[in-house]
């Protein structure tokens, strides 16, 4: 991986104290009580959220379990379970300051040993992300009950990007201490310190959460009840929300096309934003190692010959923004993102692509095609199907014929990411938090790893690319971080091995009577302590 | 007697309907590349135009003509219901009369195994198959087959356990004829009916469960299937109602005219039924 | 209405509608015409028939099937199939009214009460879900007004009358659980419970063995006598007509041909329709034998033993295991016809199947002109098979609806290497020696009556010129003087070519007829054997000596003309 | 007929010879998953986005999915013998508790189904064949017949559109009022209200079935020689249809009634997906998408116990309505 390289540096000292985040009661008259019903799809598996990085697990379980920090939509951390922490100058030393008087649902106290156990006992041993996480930190050392210093080998500043009670739950040891936490028996009993108390859980129906007395926000929150809902059928979720019985649904649970007869209705609020630590970018990954495609050019033209805006348009009925490259244009503010790149959608694309496909040697055949191919499909849905359908179609155009393939989930990430076994495939990948964390996976040569899901699939990788990713990820300096990711874009979007379609613009479906709902980067995996009904 | 059969279907209105329904849909459905040529999932205009515009019924999410879905999507429904039938019917049919006929062992085996297929909830069944084998043509043909022959077999393995003891297959016994040919040819003959009626119906049984699989998104993604259609027109129920309910009516109708054709045959070969 | 008009078919005038005595009419029927559907072969399943029943009398209505005669039983009841068979005219008058114009409601206050009926197969006439003793209930309870235990008792006091013992088991029993003379004992009691004036019974015996069916036409004819009842006594048996009637009708074709007093139409008919079918049927009196013991034995049968193992499926009430043969001897001599005679259910059948293995017998063996068949596998019996054919019971199911006639007659020479043309010729052959066209050749089975599908079939079993036909009640489906005709063409056949026959009947008129030795067998084991005149002579065993007693109207001699 | 002795052993008879069957379903449904490409492993790898290779090697022994298929496969059977379902490691919970959630609502869908399509589909075909060729026969009988030929999940489709979204009658999906938390009456009540429409769904095609059957069969039984016996009688044709041909009729009606229960829960499949029922024909498929096999084979395994039962609580049936039938 990239940081071997040390840069001595101290981005982050201490940062605000916790009253300047607890105080934004005075804003509004909040008002108490309510139930909110939030439609999640699909069911989550399981609700250890330690365990699975499952999407749909952490929209129920960031209600129960509290993180060390929260987030603002600049990304920037808050305090939460942490009421401050300092980074030491040579970045291997992070130390927290806990808030005190703060007590898990069974009454327990919190404390820095439920830190220490799920740092180092449970995130960093058996979480998908964990481990990658806090691969750096050595020991977590609790001086007292109200402070919590990790010690790390190396400095690992996007470690705290990841402490959010979605990403990192703060566990309570005395209950997930005994016994083993694989297959724990409160795996889906979850037991935090967060603003909702898990009541139960019906399979295939909802989770139940009600209001946690004693949480340590005072007056907070506002809720009575918070129901999950899970509902298998679309057209229902929308129908829920139509009619007032459900009243917030974010990732896409509802259809695309649904969404703008939804914001029509006057009690209907649909936003964007709450996605911003997320940035899903819709794409097509090339085997680049599987004739024709190890030639660029055929690349570039598949690249040319892709309709981004038709698919905006007509498959995700306008809920995206035009991709150019890999970084997400969600970067724009912290200066990561170029659009110095080759534009591939050109009036003339189609145009483009037949004359590389010419300049290749594939020429057209006698009825017409060039060559044949299987284009496989994310099994994620109709929409993806959808999507497969129209490339499908663009692709005829310039001579290539393609089949397509639908399998479930299993067998084309196995074809994808363990055989290799494929042309092209449609794809759906998170930016993250940063490139480092969403966007190198894709690209680095070490990532090229055979049965790992979700990483470098298309096999491409160039030297030249790797080091700058490897610079970049130890650049304290964000202009120069900034040149050094506009470099990699230019060179990703000329080799082409992605597809970069477009950027799923998530909409968040939410009843005007709730109100603060969505108010971090990570929009329905935040806690709801502030949301409250207004009558 | 094929004669007479044929009076008496088509004086069988229902059936007559049903046939001619039928035949139409067969044209349509093989003429789909003359009337409809090129790709059914190719764009031809906007999405979402509402039916009798101009394209006979509508467009769909991508702009895809529904007629031309529905026509080529009839070749799929059809030819999927045609052949996984002809494969659970000559299965059904072979291992039902060896059963039948031996009894002994081969119908305990038999019995079983069609015993195991009532207990098992043969859909979910089928579903596991296809999602094993990857979604296509020959993978859904394959499954709908797996779970249609055993009631076929069960249907032979009675009709030859009855008709063994007749007393014309005894004297074919008596005669000295090998078993294949008491079997193929004596016995066989005389129980086809029951199995081409059954064989009718399972046809419409067959495009049914197609559907629902393309339904559930487990259909060939390179076939345009009705149960593909409605599937893919659910998201839009509310907004174009056309996009899910002209391929339902489209295999309801096909459906129907199949077990009013079926039937129609029932009632030709058994006319002592009607005299009632 | 007056008198009939003459019959539309002009063989003869329509015979007098009284019984000859001057009694007032319990029911009298006038010149009924009962219509068929289009598509029938005739036009009317009843034309113009008249007829008289008097208190206290039986009147046996006597024809072949088709003849009408039951439809004359349920015209009367109102229970013709409507519509498609329906009344056109005529009346019937009980006790003076026209139950032809009587309401619905009226009918069903005279069905059962006034008017009931028994019917041949008490198994199917039963519902098979309700116990004998609701069924018979119902009957009380429908027609009277009577408290549960008058009910009961009257029910029991008339179980015992009809002789049946152990009432109360009959009377919880359902009607699968009791032999088939219970049942119809029990079908009896209900119809008699409220003294009907009539009874009318459609063929009550023929589903019956021999011995059963003496025993209800005694008890029928005792219940009668004793209850004044009038019967109308609908048979195709003369035999049971000589037994039961006091006066006969003979109907053919829906027409009323012949009426009198028993002892005028049995012994001396007038219309020839009726003189044909008493000539049809066979005398008790045996033949004798036609050949000598010194021909060589073609056949011998040691220790044959068949048990039918059973509760195999789930649902199956029979006992464990069922002896149907045990270890039967039997020898037959060629040009020998040996009847092997006995009830249902006495093993005459399964012993032939197992001779001929239909039926792989447990213990025994066969040997047939010195091989001995039973150490044969099945494949190795195969090129054996054609030496012993069978000629079968049923003339619908004995031949293969697919095939067309030469087909049929042929395809046994062509299974055992005969060139097709060869065989297709010798088939046509073989229909002129058992007298059918020619042009019959091409057609299918169903396009032929039963007695030439018998004929067929003989046609199939000679073709492979076997040493040894048996034959299973060939002609028990058929009307008695198609039968006439078959069981002489089987005796002409079997002169002329020499055969060996074995020979299955229940009916030991045919036996008298056509064996020369009769075996009789009861519960699975030969308890006589010997000549046929010797037998029937002087009856070694008790139970032959029942049978002969029970056959019916053996006091009978048919008159020959 | 009598619950007797008699039918105490057959029972037991029954239910032992339909172990076999039952295991012979475990295991061949255990090999053919292992045909199945990828595992639980990838999925949950897939499902968090991505996760190292150690991770999911971790997973896999984790899973036992390391082991050869066979130890595998005398693993699963040892413990289905000893009626351990295993452990759903996805769902992270014993699959005995997960299937028993959906148990409920598996049997409210199916008990309701077949109450309804048997009541209906009697009682309908009762009223087509007392009044044979009329109106009423030929408006009975051709709904039968289009209803036989609806594809299930488009009916489904077509009734919410009618009924929930355009009329509001009833509810669109699921199988209570979530936001309410009714308790007692209330509870029941809105229960009902939910179960109508898939019941509706899943019963239609059965529903016409026995329709069609029963009318056949009455038509049929009213040729039978009893009949004329009991007009012969002087019964009324109603009391010949109540008393006797009714009885006769329903048997094969009931016969077929216990194939159906095999074909309800694949059947359920749709219906619940598009019903959002919370039962077991959904997590079976969202099992087999996860390559939850532990879950999958268990859900099979409860399932062919349900089919044994109820096809057992069939013939029972079947014995107390036909005398003929007896347990020897």
């Amino acid at each position: 991986m990239s940081a071997s390289t040390i840069l001595n540096r101290s981005l982050f000292t201490a940062l605000l104290a916790a009253a300047l985040c607890a105080a934004p009661q005075f804003a509004l008259a909040q008002k108490r009580g309510g139930t909110l019903v939030q439609i999640t799809q699909p069911e989550p598996p399981t609700l250890a959220s330690y365990l699975s990085t499952s999407g749909p697990i952490g929209q129920v379980t960031a209600k129960i379990y509290d993180g060390l920090f929260e987030y603002g939509f600049d990304t920037k951390p808050l305090p939460s379970l942490a009421e401050s922490w300092t980074v030491a100058p040579d970045g291997k030393t992070v130390t927290f300051k806990l808030r005190s008087g703060v007590k898990f649902h069974d009454g327990k106290p919190f404390s820095s040993a439920d830190v220490q156990f799920t740092i180092m006992e449970v995130l960093k041993k058996v979480h998908p992300r964990g481990s990658n996480t806090f691969k750096e930190v050595t020991t977590v050392e609790t001086p007292d009950p109200q402070t919590a210093i990790f010690r790390l080998a190396n400095p690992a500043p996007y470690m705290l990007a990841a402490l959010s009670g979605y990403e990192s739950p703060m566990l309570p040891k005395h209950i997930f201490g005994n016994g083993d936490i694989r297959s724990h028996e409160f795996a889906n009993k979850p037991v935090g310190t967060g603003p909702f108390k898990f009541v139960e859980w019906r399979r295939g129906e909802l989770v139940r959460l009600d209001r946690n007395p004693d949480y340590w926000r005072p007056g907070q929150p506002y809720l009575d009840r918070i129901v999950v809902r899970f509902i298998p059928d679309s057209a229902t979720r929308t129908a829920l929300l139509e009619k007032g019985d459900a009243h917030v649904a974010g990732f896409g649970a509802v259809p695309y096309n649904d969404v703008k007869r939804l914001a029509a209705l006057p009690s209907i609020e649909v936003t964007t934003k709450g996605y911003e630590m997320i940035s899903p970018v819709v794409e097509i990954t090339i085997n680049t190692k599987k004739p024709p495609f190890d030639n660029v050019k055929v690349r570039q033209a598949v690249s040319y010959a892709v309709n981004r805006k038709f698919a905006i348009d007509n498959v995700w009925f306008g809920n995206g923004r035009l991709a150019t490259g890999a970084i997400s244009s969600n970067f724009k503010a912290s200066g990561l993102y170029s659009a110095d790149v080759r534009n591939y959608s050109v009036p003339n694309a189609i145009e483009m692509a037949n004359k590389l496909l010419d300049e290749a040697g594939f020429p057209r055949k006698a009825d017409g095609t060039r060559f044949e191919i299987i284009h496989d499909i994310t099994p994620y849905g109709e929409e993806w199907q959808r999507f497969g359908e129209s490339v499908q179609q663009q692709l005829v155009q310039v001579g290539i014929k393609a089949t397509l393939r639908y399998e479930d989930v299993p067998t084309w990430l196995k074809r994808t990411y363990t055989d290799y076994d494929y042309f092209m495939t449609s794809n759906f990948l998170y930016n993250l938090a940063d490139p480092v964390l969403g966007v190198h996976r894709s690209f680095h040569s070490a990532l090229i790893k055979q049965g790992t899901v979700f990483v470098n699939g298309s096999r491409w990788s160039s030297p030249q690319a790797d080091d700058l990713m490897n610079k970049a990820s130890l650049e304290p300096d964000a202009a120069k971080r900034g040149t050094l990711y506009a470099e990699l874009q230019k060179i990703t979007v000329e080799a082409a091995p992605i597809v970069w379609v477009h950027e799923l613009l998530f909409p968040t479906i939410l009843n005007k009577r709730y109100k603060d709902v969505i108010v971090s980067p990570i929009g329905i995996y935040g806690a709801y302590n502030r949301a409250w009904l207004d009558r | 007697m094929p004669q007479s059969f044929w009076r008496r279907f088509i004086r069988n209105r229902p059936a007559a309907v049903g046939l001619a329904f039928l035949v139409f849909v067969v044209v349509v459905s093989l003429g789909a590349p003359l009337f409809f040529a090129g790709d059914p999932f190719g764009i031809v205009g906007k999405p979402f135009l509402p039916p009798f515009g101009a394209y006979l019924f509508g467009t769909d999410s991508l702009g895809r003509d529904i007629a031309a879905g529905i026509a080529h999507g009839g070749r799929t429904s059809l030819m999927v219901g045609l052949v996984a039938t002809i494969v659970a019917v000559s299965v059904g049919t072979l291992l039902g009369a060896f059963a039948g006929f031996y009894r002994g062992w081969i119908d305990d085996v038999l019995m079983r195994f069609t015993e195991f297929f009532q207990t098992i909830p043969t859909f979910l069944f089928a579903i596991v198959l296809v999602a094993i084998m990857s979604p296509s043509r020959a993978s859904i043909v394959l499954a709908i087959a797996v779970i249609s022959w055993p009631p076929i077999a069960r249907l032979v393995r009675g009709q030859f356990m009855a008709t063994r003891e007749r007393e014309f297959v005894q004297a074919a016994i008596c005669l000295g004829m090998t078993d294949a040919a008491i079997i193929f040819r004596q016995i066989l003959p005389n129980v086809l009916s029951p199995i081409i009626v059954a064989g009718s119906l399972m046809v419409a049984t067959a495009i049914l469960i197609e559907a629902a699989l393309a339904f559930l998104g487990l259909g060939d993604p390179n076939a345009m299937s009705w149960g593909f259609m409605i599937g893919a027109g659910r998201s839009f129920l509310r907004d174009a109602w056309w996009l899910c309910a002209i391929p339902g009516i489209a295999i309801l109708l096909t459906v129907l005219s199949i077990n009013l054709v079926g039937e129609g045959v029932n009632d030709a070969l058994n006319p002592r039924l009607r005299t009632l | 209405m007056s008198t009939p008009p003459a019959a539309a078919n002009g063989r003869g005038g329509p015979p007098a509608a009284t019984n000859g005595v001057d009694e007032p009419a319990l029911l009298a029927v006038q010149g009924l015409n009962v219509a068929l559907p289009a598509w029938a072969d005739r036009e009317r399943a009843v034309s113009d028939l008249s007829i008289q029943l008097l208190p206290n009398q039986i009147v046996c209505v006597v024809g072949e099937s088709g003849s009408g005669k039951s439809v004359l039983a349920r015209a009367i009841m109102g229970l013709l199939p409507a519509p498609h068979v329906h009344v056109t005219g005529g009346r019937v008058l009980f006790d003076g009214e026209d139950l032809l114009q009587a309401t619905p409601g009226r009918m069903r206050a005279v069905r059962g009460a006034r008017i009931a009926m028994i019917f041949q197969e008490p198994m199917t006439a039963l519902n098979p879900l309700m116990t004998i003793g609701w069924q018979i209930e119902e009957m009380v309870e429908i027609h009277l007004v009577l408290g549960a235990r008058e009910r009961r008792a009257r029910i029991l006091a008339l179980l015992e009358e009809v002789r049946l013992a152990d009432p109360e088991r009959i009377l919880r029993a359902y009607p699968h659980e009791i032999s088939g003379g219970q049942r119809q004992r029990a079908m009896i009691a209900m119809a008699l419970i409220l003294e009907p004036a009539i009874l009318i019974a459609d063929e009550p015996t023929t589903a019956l063995d021999v011995t059963t069916q003496a025993q209800i036409l005694a008890l029928i004819k005792e219940l009668q006598r004793k209850h004044q009842t009038g019967v109308l006594f609908i048979t195709h048996d003369f035999g049971v007509v000589a037994e039961i009637a006091d006066h006969v009708a003979v109907m053919r074709h829906g027409v009323l041909v012949e009426i009198g007093t028993a002892a005028q139409v049995l012994n001396a008919p007038q219309h020839e329709y009726t003189r044909s079918l008493i000539a049809a049927v066979p005398a008790l009196a045996p033949r004798a034998k036609r050949v000598t013991d010194a021909a060589p034995v073609v056949l011998e049968v040691r220790g044959m033993t068949k048990t039918f193992a059973s509760g195999a499926g789930w649902f199956s009430r029979a006992r464990r295991s069922v002896p149907a043969v045990k270890a039967v001897e039997l020898a037959l001599r060629r040009g020998h016809t040996l009847g092997l005679v006995g009830e249902s259910g006495s093993g005459k059948s399964t012993l032939a199947r197992c001779i001929i293995r239909l039926i792989e017998p447990d213990a025994g063996s066969v040997r047939l002109a010195g091989i001995d068949l039973s150490a044969l596998t099945r494949r190795e019996l195969r090129p054996h098979r054609k030496h012993i054919q069978m000629v079968f019971q049923d003339p619908f199911g004995s031949l293969n609806p697919r095939m067309t006639v030469v087909q049929l007659i042929a395809q046994g020479p062509i299974t055992h290497g005969v060139a097709v043309p060869e065989a297709l010729a010798r088939a046509r052959e073989l229909l002129q020696l058992v007298r059918l066209d020619p042009a019959a050749a091409d057609r299918f089975p169903h396009e032929f009556s039963g007695g030439q599908r018998q004929r067929i079939g003989i046609a199939r079993a000679l073709a492979l010129k076997p040493l040894l036909l048996v034959a299973d009640e060939p002609v028990s489906a058929l009307d008695v003087s198609v039968q006439a005709q078959v069981l002489q063409l089987l005796a002409d056949i079997r002169d002329r070519l020499e055969l060996t026959m074995l020979f299955i009947t229940h009916d030991l008129r045919v036996a008298a007829q056509v064996c020369d030795e009769i075996a009789v067998m009861r519960q699975g084991e030969i308890v006589e054997t010997g000549p046929t005149a010797a037998v029937f002579a002087d009856p070694q065993h008790p139970y032959t000596r029942e049978l002969l007693a029970a056959v019916p109207g053996r006091n009978w001699v048919p008159p020959r003309f | 007929m009598a619950l007797g002795p008699k039918t105490a052993v057959y029972i037991v008879r029954r239910l032992a010879q339909a172990v076999p069957v039952v295991i012979g379903i475990v295991v061949l449904n255990f090999l053919l998953l292992q045909l199945a490409p990828g595992d639980a492993a990838t999925v949950l790898a897939g499902e968090a986005g991505g996760a190292p290779p150690e991770y999911v090697a971790q997973l896999r022994e984790r899973f036992g999915l390391d082991r050869p298929t066979h130890v595998q496969l005398l693993l699963y059977l040892k413990n289905v013998l000893s009626l351990d379902l295993g452990y759903s490691f996805r769902n992270s919970m014993p699959v005995s508790t997960l299937i028993l959630g959906r148990l409920g609502p598996t049997l409210l869908l199916m008990g309701a189904t077949l109450l309804a399509s048997v009541l209906c589909g009697v009682l309908l075909g009762l009223l087509a064949a007392t009044a044979v060729n009329t109106w009423r026969d030929r408006v009975i009988s051709v709904a039968a017949v289009i209803a036989y030929a609806t594809p299930l999940f488009w009916i489904g489709l077509m009734l919410i559109l009618l009924f929930s979204i355009k009329l509001e009658w009833l509810p669109t999906t699921g199988m209570e009022d979530v936001v309410a938390f009714n308790e007692g009456w209330d509870r029941v009540l809105d229960i009902a209200r939910h179960l109508v429409l898939p019941t509706v769904t899943l019963s239609l095609f059965y529903m016409a079935l026995y329709t069609r059957m029963m009318r056949a069969a009455m038509l049929d039984q009213r040729g039978m020689d009893y009949v004329v016996t009991a007009r012969s009688k002087g019964l009324s044709e109603r009391l010949i249809t109540y008393r006797h041909v009714l009885r006769n009729a329903v048997l094969p009606v009931v016969t077929m009634a216990g194939v159906q229960v095999g074909s309800l829960l694949g059947g359920s499949v749709v219906v619940e997906s598009v019903f959002a029922w919370p039962g077991l024909g959904q997590l079976a498929f969202q099992s087999l998408f996860a390559r939850d096999f532990n879950l999958l084979l268990g859900i099979f395994f409860l399932s062919a116990c349900l089919v044994v039962l109820v096809n057992l609580a069939v013939d029972l049936v079947y014995l107390a309505l036909d005398p003929r039938i007896n347990v020897d």
